[in-house]
């Protein structure tokens, strides 16, 4: 079982991308078990949702307490909780930021994961750029598709189709693709260093 | 219901198991009041009984209803006083219902149209003699004809109508009514013999044959006053001026007349006089409100012209000028002399004090009572004398058509009786619908129709019939506004405002019952009841 | 179909696919997404010959699907804890008068303090409401109730609530067969009512009864969820038939064969419960689980059956009978009485608190071990329930218990994630 | 109003029938065939004016709606003395909730007549008005505010009788009730308190809101029978005098219904989408101490310990319904 948890703040869409992914593992024949932390629903407030993905049936209901994988949606959220807590040491990190881990403070803290298993990821630029709003969550859900290969970007594809149409789907898909050729590119690049 | 929820599911109207009749402590029960009008006709009219057929318009059956107790509606309509009006409740509310008014659009409309009276009982065998056509024996006549009983009227005068013609004036009752109301009672096979002058009544009866009588004389014969009087002055009775209107020969007055009385003979005569272009002056020794006639036929004679001296007694009479008196009124409200003289010009006067009787057909009739000039009657108008009735102005009673007329029906009823060996029960008085019966709530607000009137002019220089009568819609109005106290007139208020649906409403004419086994006796329906024809009375517990 | 998609969204279109005529809907979380779905659903056609009322409380909301049921529409609504409270009168209405109204709670607990999140204090309270009481352990088991439930109800003229974990199960995206219409309709005929509001046939439905006959309507009432008692295993049986699925029925054991320790439960947190006993059966440890799908009918002689060859048994449940312990427990402890089985209480999960595979591990061992105290409250913070009781007995104005808790346990009043 | 075209008859115009009118235009309550939509043997007390109201009201609904009616009704008065087991007075296809409830349970029954086509068929609610200005309003405002296709009545009788004559926020200022005693400075129910419910039912911008009274019979029917004709949501508040509450003689209870209109007490008119479109005038207007003083829960402003400062305000209040609604003759309404 691979167990993802996405931060964010209210209005990111971080539920949305929860079940966006559950749907994509779906679509790759997979079980999947998307929930959110049954926070209040005000903008801008710390969100969290989870994520299972499995090859059986999932029985499981508690939290995730012990990720497998980090998506976070706002790096602002670094300074007021510990986004972190009970992530494996395999665990894999993709944030959201045009900055690198070191450039943000997060180095020492990057030694400690595999280098390989962590990537930042402008995405809400991308967002802008392709759907017109600062919505984070598709590009770094095909960016987690590049960086951990738990799903492929075409279930990403099929989930953003799913989940919206015309324009906003197409504008998502493009901006999935452009993140998941980003990420892909970084870990290339970082593994010829 | 079987397969429905038990106990919370009920099938509809099964409350009816109920019977909360047992919570009653007192029951309401109908009952029938009688109507003021009623009760102060002298006719015996069921006033409110042939105002209810009026009410939906059905004129022929109020007109039946009305000539069951009447045979002279259109003359009653214009001559009669209307006691009715007086007593009636609707007084008390806002105005009178204009009965009178009513009862002469149904006579008119009975005339115009030909109604006939029904036609008589099976014949009795019987025969009966009327002595006098005035309204009583008219009436009588009328009553004991359709009772099946041979009838013969004989009169001394020339027309039949007794004092309807000879002492009403035509503008208050044009002759084409009365001949036309006295041609109907003559169609259901009344004999009438004028110019026939009963002298000695059992003879007239032996002749005849009758087997009763009914004598209505009336009172023809002018009171004199003791007035001193010089040879050439012209004194005559009312009673003659007005019985000499109806001739050929108009009597010689002269153009200053004086009408010397209070009554409604004296204006009559005032009124009749001013319309032959003379000006009559009345003298009465008391004041207006004083006068024994009817204060809007003193307002009409006024506005007509004619001058009035109250509080005035005629001291002499000379040819040309009389001297009068002034009167004040002592602590009693009797006249009393004051010394003061006046005189005034008069070519005539004209007495109108009251009038005698012609009792001589009954000299040496054995068993008579005569006293102040007038029969003695029992209650059932049978004088001292088996057989022989009598009625109208000759016996005591108030002197006017109505009266006659009611006296005419009561005496035949018990004529009727007599022949037939029996004596006739009037039926029990109900006891009486008053003002605090009633729920006055649910009649609307609707003032009395005004009758039309001749316009002045015409009044005073023409014997054009003065008051006019209703058309269809105002006696329609009239008629409605008839408040139909102390019986049902079917408002269906007791079956409405019945919190416990228990009033069964029986159908058009046939009232209503209490559902007494659900009544629960909230008395609702007695306060609801707008002609307080139900009572509350209490359970026998 | 297959689907990945969100409870609430599968139990909606469950619910269209049983053809409802009136739908009332009053919002209140977790239940939200359940009614706004169906509205949609309505108001684009979807969901033909349907009336969707937005009603201004979730009394009316009740009150409303009585009326509608009582005219002889198929009638449904949802709604949670303050909200099933709110409609309380009404809830007991409609069973009284024996109306199939299929209600979805998506429970929730009980305020105060406002809390909303999941635990089954809101349906339990309505135990003796009248009302029958499914619990869904998972999305697929809350679409497959719904359409048994209005079988259910209208086969016996009586309400039905189906209840699934609010957030855990209503908020989850999970894979979910949705049947087909004609499966649905094969399985559910039209509502034929056993009486109906109409001028044609008056009835005066709710009349006042008095001593003479209230016993017996209370009886008859017992009868009939008695009668569910058999209907609802023969209606799972049918399902089944139908659309080749195991769902519903009135229990349901797991590894329970040779278990020595019974786990007693409702709702989803079977699902971890189940995860844990296969761990622990992977340790040699004979645990089986009894999950409890019918709560009202309680299942006495199926829930006897299914606990009588263990030793010991646990109940787990989310709901605490303040001032005396376990609802559902006392329920099964009255199914086993004379067998002289021991039994534990587990409280837990109360408010949403998470109920982690690890805090089970440990209940369930020492339950095992039976060194479990008769009322256990699964990782329940000592610490600041004791220091609030100390401050209590000091300090008769000893402030706001929520805030000094929070002040004990060293958080801002902005909430931990988890 | 429309209704007032029969004034040309003189005799019982304001009777219940009128052997003088055209058929079509007689009340209902005259009909020999009228629906009794409240059979007999109903365990209301001597002269109600609900089990009255009531019958006037349901038997009017049925008559327009050719017998196609169902009601819903709210706890109290008129639901327990009407189906006590296992006996029920109503006609009508009938169904009692909850106290608070009856205008949602409405609600449902025409969603479910809507949604099944039967479009024929038309529901009415009703309630004292302790379930419709209280308990009940909730539901009231919801059924408004939806405009759904109910015609709610409340029969105000002006507190809760069924339980033994409490305050109700219809409850007139200085009346005696079991819960606003005649004692201290103010004895009675407060000034300054309460609810116009048919104002706010007309805030609510509904097509039909009326009064009437027990003791205008042809207004009622009038405005129950419009009321049937429009869809939508419609109120119709019927004053409806309690002899048991009202300390008053079983007899008077049209008469004290009577007594509140002519004295300007219960202003009876009507309204459509929140205006007012018609009014029923006073035929004759009398002080409020005609209405109060037959009242034994208005005792204690007359006698010995009057309180002629309470009457003066109860007049004035009379004063200002006549004055808003303009309610006498010559007023512009």
């Amino acid at each position: 079982m691979f167990e993802v948890r996405i931060h964010g703040r209210g209005g990111q869409g971080v539920v949305t991308a929860t079940e966006m992914l559950s749907v994509a593992a779906f679509e790759e024949g997979r079980h999947a078990q998307a929930f959110p932390s049954f926070g209040s629903e005000r903008t801008g407030a710390p969100v969290v949702a989870f994520c299972r993905i499995d090859d059986k049936e999932i029985r499981l209901r508690e939290p995730i307490m012990q990720p497998d994988a980090l998506i976070i949606q706002d790096p602002t959220l670094l300074h007021q909780i510990n986004v972190f807590a009970g992530l494996k040491p395999e665990g894999y990190v993709l944030l959201n930021t045009h900055h690198s881990f070191e450039s943000i403070g997060l180095g020492d803290f990057a030694k400690t994961l595999r280098p390989e298993r962590l990537c930042t990821l402008p995405a809400t630029e991308l967002g802008l750029k392709h759907v017109g709003r600062p919505i984070p969550n598709v590009p770094l859900l095909a960016g987690f598709a590049a960086l951990s290969g738990i799903i492929r970007l075409e279930s990403v594809i099929k989930a953003i189709n799913e989940k919206f149409s015309g324009k906003v789907a197409e504008g998502n898909v493009n901006a999935a693709t452009e993140a998941y050729a980003l990420v892909k590119k970084e870990m290339e690049e970082r593994a010829h260093a | 219901m079987a397969n429905k929820p038990f106990a919370i599911t009920l099938k509809p109207g099964t409350s009816l198991n109920n019977l909360t009749g047992s919570w009653r402590t007192a029951r309401p029960v109908y009952l029938d009041r009688l109507p003021p009008c009623n009760n102060a006709c002298p006719a015996g009219e069921d006033i409110q009984g042939w105002l209810f057929h009026a009410e939906s318009g059905d004129y022929e059956q109020a007109w039946r209803a009305l000539v069951e107790n009447n045979p002279l509606p259109a003359v009653m309509g214009r001559v009669c006083y209307h006691p009715c009006e007086s007593a009636c409740n609707r007084g008390q509310l806002d105005s009178s219902v204009g009965i009178n008014s009513v009862e002469r659009f149904l006579g008119d409309e009975a005339i115009r149209r030909g109604w006939k009276f029904a036609a008589a009982a099976a014949a009795s065998g019987k025969k009966v003699l009327v002595v006098g056509a005035g309204p009583s024996g008219l009436s009588a006549a009328y009553h004991l004809a359709r009772m099946g009983h041979k009838v013969e009227i004989q009169e001394a005068g020339p027309l039949a109508g007794g004092m309807m013609r000879f002492g009403i004036p035509k503008y208050r009752l044009p002759r084409e009514v009365l001949d036309a109301e006295v041609q109907r009672i003559l169609d259901l096979g009344v004999t009438l013999k004028l110019n026939c002058k009963v002298a000695h009544i059992e003879q007239s009866m032996q002749d005849g044959g009758f087997d009763a009588a009914f004598l209505a004389v009336g009172a023809h014969i002018g009171k004199r006053a003791m007035i001193p009087a010089g040879d050439a002055a012209h004194i005559v009775d009312a009673v003659s001026v007005l019985r000499s209107m109806e001739g050929e020969d108009k009597p010689m007055l002269g153009r200053k007349v004086v009408v010397y009385g209070g009554g409604n003979t004296a204006v009559d005569v005032a009124r009749t006089v001013k319309r032959m272009g003379a000006e009559p002056i009345i003298v009465y020794r008391r004041t207006r409100d004083k006068a024994p006639a009817h204060d809007f036929e003193i307002e009409e004679a006024l506005q007509e012209g004619v001058m009035i001296k109250w509080l005035s007694t005629i001291k002499q009479a000379g040819d040309s000028s009389i001297t009068i008196e002034k009167m004040a009124l002592d602590d009693k409200g009797f006249p009393q002399p004051t010394g003061e003289f006046e005189t005034l010009e008069a070519d005539s006067v004209v007495l109108a004090l009251g009038q005698d009787v012609d009792l001589s057909l009954l000299d040496g009739l054995p068993g008579l009572e005569i006293k102040n000039g007038t029969v003695q009657v029992a209650p059932n108008m049978m004088t001292g004398h088996a057989g022989i009735f009598a009625g109208g102005d000759m016996v005591p009673s108030e002197r006017t058509v109505t009266v006659a007329v009611g006296h005419g029906k009561k005496a035949a009823r018990n004529i009727d009786a007599w022949l037939r060996g029996t004596a006739y029960q009037p039926a029990p008085k109900h006891e009486l619908a008053e003002a605090g019966n009633l729920n006055t709530w649910y009649y609307s607000d609707a003032d009395k129709t005004v009758r039309p009137m001749l316009d002045i002019i015409r009044r005073q220089t023409s014997f054009d019939e003065v008051q006019g009568g209703l058309d269809e819609t105002t006696a329609l109005f009239e008629a409605r506004r008839c408040l139909s106290c102390g019986n049902c007139f079917e408002c269906d208020n007791c079956y409405g405002v019945c919190p416990d649906n228990a009033v069964i409403k029986l159908g058009p004419g046939k009232r209503f019952e209490f559902k007494y086994d659900y009544c629960k006796g909230c008395g609702l329906c007695v306060a609801e009841c707008p002609c307080g024809a139900i009572k509350m009375v209490p359970e026998d517990i | 179909m297959l689907k990945q998609t969100e409870g609430s969204k599968a139990v909606a279109e469950a619910i269209a696919l049983c053809r409802p005529e009136v739908i009332c809907a009053y919002p209140i979380s977790p239940q939200t997404h359940i009614v706004e779905a169906l509205g949609e659903m309505v108001k684009s056609g979807e969901l033909p010959k349907c009336e969707f009322i937005n009603v201004e409380s979730e009394f009316a909301a009740m009150s409303v699907a009585i009326g509608s049921s009582a005219a002889g529409a198929r009638s449904y609504t949802a709604t949670a804890s303050q909200g099933l409270l709110f409609m309380v009168e009404a809830v007991y209405n409609a069973s009284g008068l024996g109306l199939p109204i299929v209600m979805t709670v998506a429970n929730r607990a009980i305020g105060a303090p406002i809390n909303i999140w999941n635990d089954h204090s809101d349906s339990l309270s309505q135990r003796d409401s009248g009302w029958m009481q499914l619990f869904a352990e998972t999305n697929q088991e809350a679409v497959d109730l719904h359409i048994q439930a209005f079988k259910l109800a209208e086969e016996l003229s009586m309400p039905i609530m189906v209840c699934m974990d609010g957030f855990i199960l209503t908020h989850a995206f999970e894979r979910v067969d949705i049947p087909s219409q004609e499966q649905v309709d094969a399985y559910l005929p039209p509502f034929d009512p056993r009486q109906m509001l109409d001028p044609a046939e008056p009835i005066s439905i709710g009349a006042m009864v008095g001593p003479e006959a209230f016993m017996e309507v209370k009886y008859l009432a017992h009868a009939k969820q008695l009668q569910a008692l058999e209907l609802i295993p023969q209606l799972a049986a049918e399902f089944k038939q139908t659309f080749g699925r195991d769902s519903g029925g009135l229990v349901r054991t797991y590894r329970a064969d040779d278990a020595e320790t019974m786990i007693v439960a409702m709702g989803s947190v079977l699902g971890t419960i189940k995860d844990v006993v296969d761990e622990m059966r992977e340790q040699g440890h004979k645990v089986g689980v009894l999950g409890i799908i019918s709560y009202r009918p309680f299942p006495l002689q199926q829930v006897r059956e299914a606990l009588v060859n263990c030793k010991r048994f646990l109940v787990l449940e989310k709901s605490l009978a303040v001032g005396m312990g376990g609802i559902v427990a006392t329920d099964v402890r009255m199914a086993v009485r004379g067998t002289g089985l021991k039994g534990y209480t587990a409280i837990a999960g109360l408010g949403g608190r998470p109920i982690p595979k690890t805090s089970l591990h440990k209940l369930f061992l020492e339950a095992e071990q039976e060194s479990l105290e008769p009322v256990t409250f699964v990782d329940l913070d000592w610490d600041a329930v004791n220091k609030q009781l100390e401050r209590e007995r000091q300090n008769r104005h000893s402030g706001p218990i929520a805030e000094n808790m929070l002040h004990d346990k060293g958080m801002s009043t902005a909430a931990k994630f988890g | 109003m429309g209704f007032q075209t029969v004034k040309f008859y003189q005799t019982g115009t304001f009777t219940v029938g009128n052997r003088l009118l055209a058929p079509d235009e007689r009340s209902v309550q005259a009909g020999e065939m009228r629906s009794n939509s409240i059979s007999s043997g109903h365990r209301a007390c001597q002269g109600c004016g609900e089990a009255l109201g009531a019958r006037y009201a349901i038997d009017a609904a049925m008559a327009e709606s050719n017998g196609q009616l169902i009601a819903a009704n709210a706890t109290g008065c008129l639901e327990v003395f009407s189906t006590p087991y296992p006996e029920s007075s109503w006609q009508v296809p009938w169904i009692h909730s909850l106290f608070g409830n009856a205008p949602a349970v409405a609600t449902g029954i025409a969603a479910a007549l809507k949604v099944k086509g039967k479009h024929d068929v038309r529901v009415v609610a009703q309630g004292g008005d302790g379930g419709t200005t209280d308990i009940g309003f909730g539901c009231l405002s919801g059924m408004f505010e939806r405009n759904d296709d109910v015609l709610y009545i409340c029969y105000d009788n002006e507190a809760y009788m069924n339980t033994g004559v409490q305050r109700s926020s219809a409850t007139p200022p200085a009346a005696r009730t079991a819960t606003t005693m005649p004692v201290g400075n103010e004895p009675g129910n407060v000034f300054g308190q309460g609810k116009n419910l048919p104002e706010i039912a007309m805030a609510h911008g509904i097509p039909y809101v009326a009064t009437a009274t027990v003791a205008d019979l042809r207004d009622l029917e009038y405005k129950v029978r419009k009321a049937m004709k429009i869809r939508g949501a419609r109120y119709i508040q019927i004053f409806v005098p309690c002899p048991l509450g009202w300390g008053t003689a079983s007899d008077a209870t049209i008469l004290m219904a009577r007594l509140a209109k002519e004295t300007g007490t219960f202003p009876v008119f009507e309204a459509e989408y929140g205006e007012v479109t018609g009014v029923l005038k006073i035929r004759n207007k009398l002080p409020v101490e005609e209405y109060l003083k037959p009242q034994k829960r208005f005792a204690h402003l007359f006698g010995k310990h009057a309180h002629p400062e309470m009457i003066a305000r109860l007049q004035a209040i009379a004063d200002r319904n006549i004055r808003k609604y303009g309610l006498l003759q010559d007023q512009e309404s």
